[in-house]
């Protein structure tokens, strides 16, 4: 009998600052137990409790993509007490990981289709685990053509930056990476993202788009995809609430009917169309 | 008796910058004896004391708290210890009154220049808490014996002896409480 | 499962033999305030009490209690801290006087609490699996009980082992699970006639209890329909915002996870307790982003949970027993039924816009 | 003939609103079971006839007012209306915004002792109740066999414990008082009884305290329905530092009644409010009628009987007491 309450020991073995402003690090895990790291079985676009004992836990969407082998990468925010310490420990240490938890972005329910994902600022974790996924041998001729716009305040807060650079030249994806002014040394797209997918103008036809961001870009960017012809069932979004348990009892992550944590992460916007703004 | 004799209490003192903190120092470059059973905070003014200071103090296991700063009249600030007077009055009429004893709670107008009124105060402040011995009012216990020990299983599974099948208990969805075998 | 009686002269023996192998609790008449009910340990010599309306706590904290450590922790020497399951008690509990409504809310919470092999929450199941319910039906249910109109009833059957009726200086047993038959198992099997007495009882209580909410309009009702109903502006004005429908309610299950240390940091627990929608901070983001930070938006919450998105989910079972606790103890009686009726209205006005 | 309250309230609010002096009105209607009565804001004047005044309003509307920035007329007794003049002083509610509908006294009656006396019946009605003082009221219901019953209970043996030793029973700077006033204290003496532990040695002072708060279940509704309690996230939510742990543990759950407890001190109105609304029928005002008995004695402060005096723990005299300052 599994107890869903309880963490993976995992050790950090790898610690990267992502940004300029130091807010974001990558954190790379190995589980302590190896058949733990076999239990964790997941897929891009779902989450994980990151577990510190005597802090409390924090949900956090999982960063690497399972073709990656037993590579498990977190991207944290330092926000509250747990990403704050998260922020304080160093390769060696241990702690918890309890997850995986959610649904996934359903790409293989869209095989053969055209992708295109839309992120904005640190939300692209989960559509990074996406993107290497979608880019393994065994998946990339299981899909069409694959747009990536991602934007972020400055380049200095673009996460990523050498991977996207490789995607661009290696993976056939067609990589869109801006900011939001001219920055001296920039030489790639500048402007908010909703503008600059109205310059890509991605084509609804035979495709799906992932849309992960800050709130404010989702309400911009949904105009611009309307224009372009896309539908509600075409969109997925990711959303985030605020957990507990994980698992889809403690009640405070709904949204409607639907538990973020269970039912979510990913939801289409047709389905979010019926279902109050509570996020 | 020898037992208490032994004992050290823990106390926390919350000293104000601009004169308490400051007779410390006199105190200890005086080479002034005091007892050393306190730990001391600086706090910019008493004014800034709250009663959550003391109440978290005591909740951590402090067996005694001492708050002193300016005399009256002689704030920094004006009139922050005149402010500070009445809510610690109050306060530790209502700590005696549901009954922290008397004597854990000790407060003291000492200025800088009061070297040996601190010393007197420390001295005063330690016996009357090493009297009462340990405090075990309001100290929040996460380690106390009504919660298990820390087991030796990793997993659930482990812990458990295995559960009887009860197969007449209800149960609306029958998939997991019990079923599949887990 | 054949019905077996008990005098009320022999319950103190019957009694004794529970007692063998479980905890036995009862309600009890609080000693502290004299018009409250709790769940105490039914002393050897103690007689139960049969006239009641219902203990003010549901007896749901034997099985998901308020505060439950989960897991513990002692940093090693090596400086690393690896959190480790409690080991549960292996004792047996045995509520006696349950009311039927206790019952379903505890079977109600069964099945948000083992859904699937996922959320499949251990500490529930394993308390759960170690209670045992006899139930007393209700044959006195009080003005603000609705459990006739809300999947239960006064005479219900769900989630118990044993239902006795109080038949006067009788009782009659109706064992409902093994586990129950085994219990009063020795019992003298009851006559005819004392099945058919409790029959007419249960039909008599059932007729007692008038009609008093409707939900016909509701289920057929959108989610986003119900959720911008203009009521929810007026019902929030009286609420308070505090914890009590919740605390006292047999199915409400939300709950919070904490971590505490000793102040060194070097032992500690992770630590669940209740918590409750009607706060602020259930919901509120580290970000500082609130997705019900409105005392309306809590205000629906709740009701809404209960009434449109677990029938939504489950079938349409609803998250309400009819217990009427919330009505009896809210400090400002705001009671649900006429939530519910509100919410079955037809709507007059269009719907608003949403709050974001 | 004299208006009963029930009647002068809605004439009252109806007059106010239908003149467009204010735009709402706060007051209470009957509640869905006998015993209890629920806060209502009344827009219009069709709405202000539901308006009751029962022996069951045990709440504190001053504390749906506070915060409120429209215009707003509330019905009060002695105590809500000083908790009224208090926020008024903490810019809760700007005066000119508020109105007060003064309504004298005679003190709320406890349904919990109520029950107490009728326990294992069902209470479905509530008679003779409580225009004047008849002493008296009729409660009455039946079961399911169709058995009924009436009785006949005093006032005095069922009033909240707060109401028998009121000070003020008489609105306190109200804009307009509905009916004659009554006798400004309820006659018992709130100095005798407001440190009931004080006579025990400090180990049994604990043990009282203690017994006092262990069926606390910390759903904080003594906190919510209290007009003082306005802070925009309490100590007990602060999570950085945490004052105060979540679980049932004695020691998190006297933190939180002592701390609450202290920052109402000074400018309780003894309402009994929080004592009304505990699901628990825990005694908060083993605290609170403490720390006001101090107020009274150290700086001879009552609250709420203007709406200019600060409250004492805001303000200071240089010769204030300080008997535990060495």
């Amino acid at each position: 009998m599994l107890n869903p309450y309880l963490p993976y020991p995992v050790r950090i073995t790898d610690v990267r600052v992502e940004t300029e402003d130091k807010t974001l690090r990558t954190f790379e895990f190995e589980f302590l137990n190896p058949k733990d790291a076999k239990a964790f079985d997941y897929h891009p676009g779902q989450f994980a409790e990151l577990s510190i004992p005597g802090v409390g836990e924090s949900p956090i969407g999982i960063a690497s993509s399972p073709t990656e082998g037993d590579r498990l990468l977190f991207t944290v925010f330092r926000a509250g007490s747990v990403t704050g310490r998260l922020h304080g420990m160093q390769v060696g240490d241990v702690m918890g990981v309890r997850g995986p938890m959610g649904n996934w972005y359903p790409l293989d329910a869209h095989e053969g289709k055209n992708i295109t994902i839309i992120a904005g600022g640190y939300a692209v974790t989960t559509l990074r685990a996406t993107m290497v996924w979608l880019q393994d041998p065994k998946n990339r001729d299981r899909f069409g053509s694959i747009d990536f716009i991602y934007g972020a305040r400055t380049p200095g807060m673009l996460l990523y930056r050498d991977e996207m650079a490789a995607w661009q030249k290696t993976g056939g994806v067609n990589c869109h990476i801006t900011v939001d002014r001219e920055f001296p040394g920039w030489t790639g797209l500048t402007g908010f993202v909703p503008t600059v997918t109205e310059q890509v103008a991605p084509n609804p036809n035979n495709a799906i788009a992932l849309v992960c961001g800050p709130p404010i870009m989702i309400k911009f960017t949904q105009p611009v995809l309307d224009k372009c012809g896309w539908k509600a069932d075409q969109i997925y979004l990711s959303l985030e609430n605020r957990m507990k348990c994980g698992i889809g009892i403690c009640g405070r992550c709904n949204v409607g009917h639907q538990y973020v944590c269970k039912d979510g992460p990913v939801f289409s916007k047709a389905e979010l169309d019926q279902l109050p703004v509570e996020y | 008796m020898k037992e208490i004799e032994l004992y050290e209490p823990r106390i926390v003192a919350f000293f104000c910058h601009w004169c308490s903190y400051g007779a410390a120092d006199l105190a200890g470059v005086s080479r002034m004896e005091y007892p050393a059973s306190f730990r001391a905070v600086r706090i910019p003014c008493t004014g800034r004391m709250s009663p959550k200071f003391i109440l978290h103090a005591l909740r951590q296991g402090a067996d005694g708290i001492w708050v002193s700063g300016c005399h009256p009249g002689d704030c920094h600030y004006g009139t922050g210890n005149y402010h500070s007077r009445r809510r610690l009055e109050l306060l530790k009429n209502m700590l005696d009154y549901i009954g922290i004893e008397e004597g854990r709670i000790h407060f003291s107008w000492i200025s800088s220049a009061e070297a040996e009124k601190f010393q007197q105060m420390a001295i005063r402040v330690v016996e009357a808490v090493r009297g009462l011995g340990p405090n075990t009012r309001l100290v929040k216990s996460v380690c106390s014996n009504c919660i298990p020990p820390v087991p030796t299983c990793d997993t659930m599974h482990e812990c458990y002896e295995p559960l009887e099948e009860i197969p007449g208990a209800p149960r609306p969805n029958g998939s997991c409480c019990g079923g599949n075998g887990l | 499962m054949q019905h077996r009686i008990l005098s009320k002269d022999s319950l103190a023996a019957f009694l004794e033999g529970l007692r063998k192998e479980h905890v036995v609790y009862a309600p009890k008449r609080d000693k502290k305030v004299p018009n409250k009910m709790v769940w105490k340990i039914l002393e050897p010599g103690e007689s139960p009490l049969f006239e009641f309306a219902n203990t003010d706590m549901s007896p749901k904290d034997f099985v998901f209690p308020q505060s439950e450590c989960l897991m513990r922790f002692r940093t090693g020497e090596d400086g690393t801290s690896v959190l480790k399951p409690i080991e549960p008690e292996p004792r047996k509990t045995l509520l006696f006087n349950v009311r039927p409504c206790d019952g379903k809310g505890l079977s109600f919470m069964d099945m948000i609490f083992c859904q699937d092999e996922q959320t499949n929450d251990v500490y529930w199941r394993d308390k759960r699996e170690r209670t045992l319910m006899v139930g007393l039906a209700c044959n006195n249910p009080c003005p603000s009980c609705f459990c006739h109109e809300a999947n239960c009833g006064p005479h219900s059957e769900t989630g118990l082992d044993v239902l006795m009726t109080d038949l006067g200086t009788r009782l009659l047993l109706k064992p409902l699970t093994d586990r129950g038959a085994t219990l009063v198992d020795g019992l003298p099997e009851a006559a005819p006639g004392d099945v058919d007495r409790a029959e007419e009882l249960k039909g008599t209580v059932e007729a007692s209890m008038k009609p008093v909410i409707r939900t016909e309009h509701l289920e057929a009702r959108s989610l986003m329909d119900a959720y911008n109903l203009p009521y929810w502006d007026r019902v929030c004005e009286a609420c308070i915002n505090c914890g009590t429908c919740t605390f006292v309610c047999p199915t409400c299950h939300c709950f919070d996870i904490q971590d505490e240390t000793t102040p060194d940091g070097e032992e500690g627990r992770r630590v669940r307790n209740w918590d409750f929608c009607m706060s602020p901070l259930f919901t509120l983001h580290t970000s500082g982003h609130n997705p019900r930070g409105k005392k309306m938006a809590r205000v629906r919450q709740r009701f809404m949970h209960k009434y449109k998105y677990i029938p939504m989910k489950r079938n349409g079972e609803v998250g309400c027993v009819g217990c009427g606790r919330c009505v009896r103890l809210c400090p400002v009686n705001i009671d649900i039924r006429d939530v519910i009726n509100a919410m079955n209205a037809p709507a007059e006005a269009k719907p608003e816009g949403q709050e974001v | 003939m004299m208006k009963t309250r029930t009647e002068a309230i809605r004439a009252a609010a109806r007059t106010l609103l239908e003149e467009g002096r204010v735009d709402a009105v706060i007051g209470y209607v009957q509640g869905t079971i006998p015993l209890r009565a629920q806060p209502f804001v009344a827009y219009t004047p069709e709405e202000c006839d539901r308006f009751i005044w029962s022996s069951f309003c045990g709440g504190n509307l001053a504390s749906i007012a506070s915060g409120r920035t429209d215009r707003v007329a509330v019905v009060a007794q002695g105590c809500v209306s000083r908790n009224l003049n208090g926020l008024v002083h903490e810019n809760r509610i700007q005066r000119e915004n508020l109105y007060i509908i003064g309504v004298p006294c005679i003190g709320m009656l406890d349904q919990r002792k109520v029950e107490a006396k009728l326990f294992g019946r069902n209470i479905e009605f509530l008679k003779r109740d409580p225009e004047e003082d008849l002493g008296e009221i009729v409660v009455g219901g039946c079961n399911a066999m169709g058995e009924c019953y009436e009785e006949v209970i005093k006032r005095r043996d069922v009033k909240r414990d707060n109401c028998y030793t009121c000070m003020h029973r008489n609105p306190v700077g109200a804009d307009t008082v509905v009916v004659e006033p009554v006798s400004e204290t309820a006659g018992g003496d709130i100095n005798a009884v407001a440190t009931p532990w004080m006579r025990f040695d400090a180990d049994r002072r604990w043990e009282e305290f203690a017994k006092n708060f262990e069926d606390c279940i910390r759903c904080y509704a003594c906190r919510d329905v209290c007009p003082l309690c306005y802070c925009t996230t309490c100590f007990v939510d602060e999570s950085n530092p945490q004052w105060c742990g979540k679980t049932q543990d004695s020691a998190d759950v006297q933190t939180f009644h002592i701390l609450r407890a202290f920052h109402c001190a000074g400018r309780c109105t003894d309402c009994g409010a929080c004592e009304s609304a505990c699901p628990q029928g825990i005694k908060m005002r083993r605290l609170t009628s403490m720390l006001e008995k101090d107020v009274r004695t150290l700086w001879g402060h009552e609250p709420g009987m203007d709406s200019t005096t600060k409250p004492p723990l805001s303000t200071y005299r240089p010769d204030d007491p300080e008997d535990h300052f060495k």
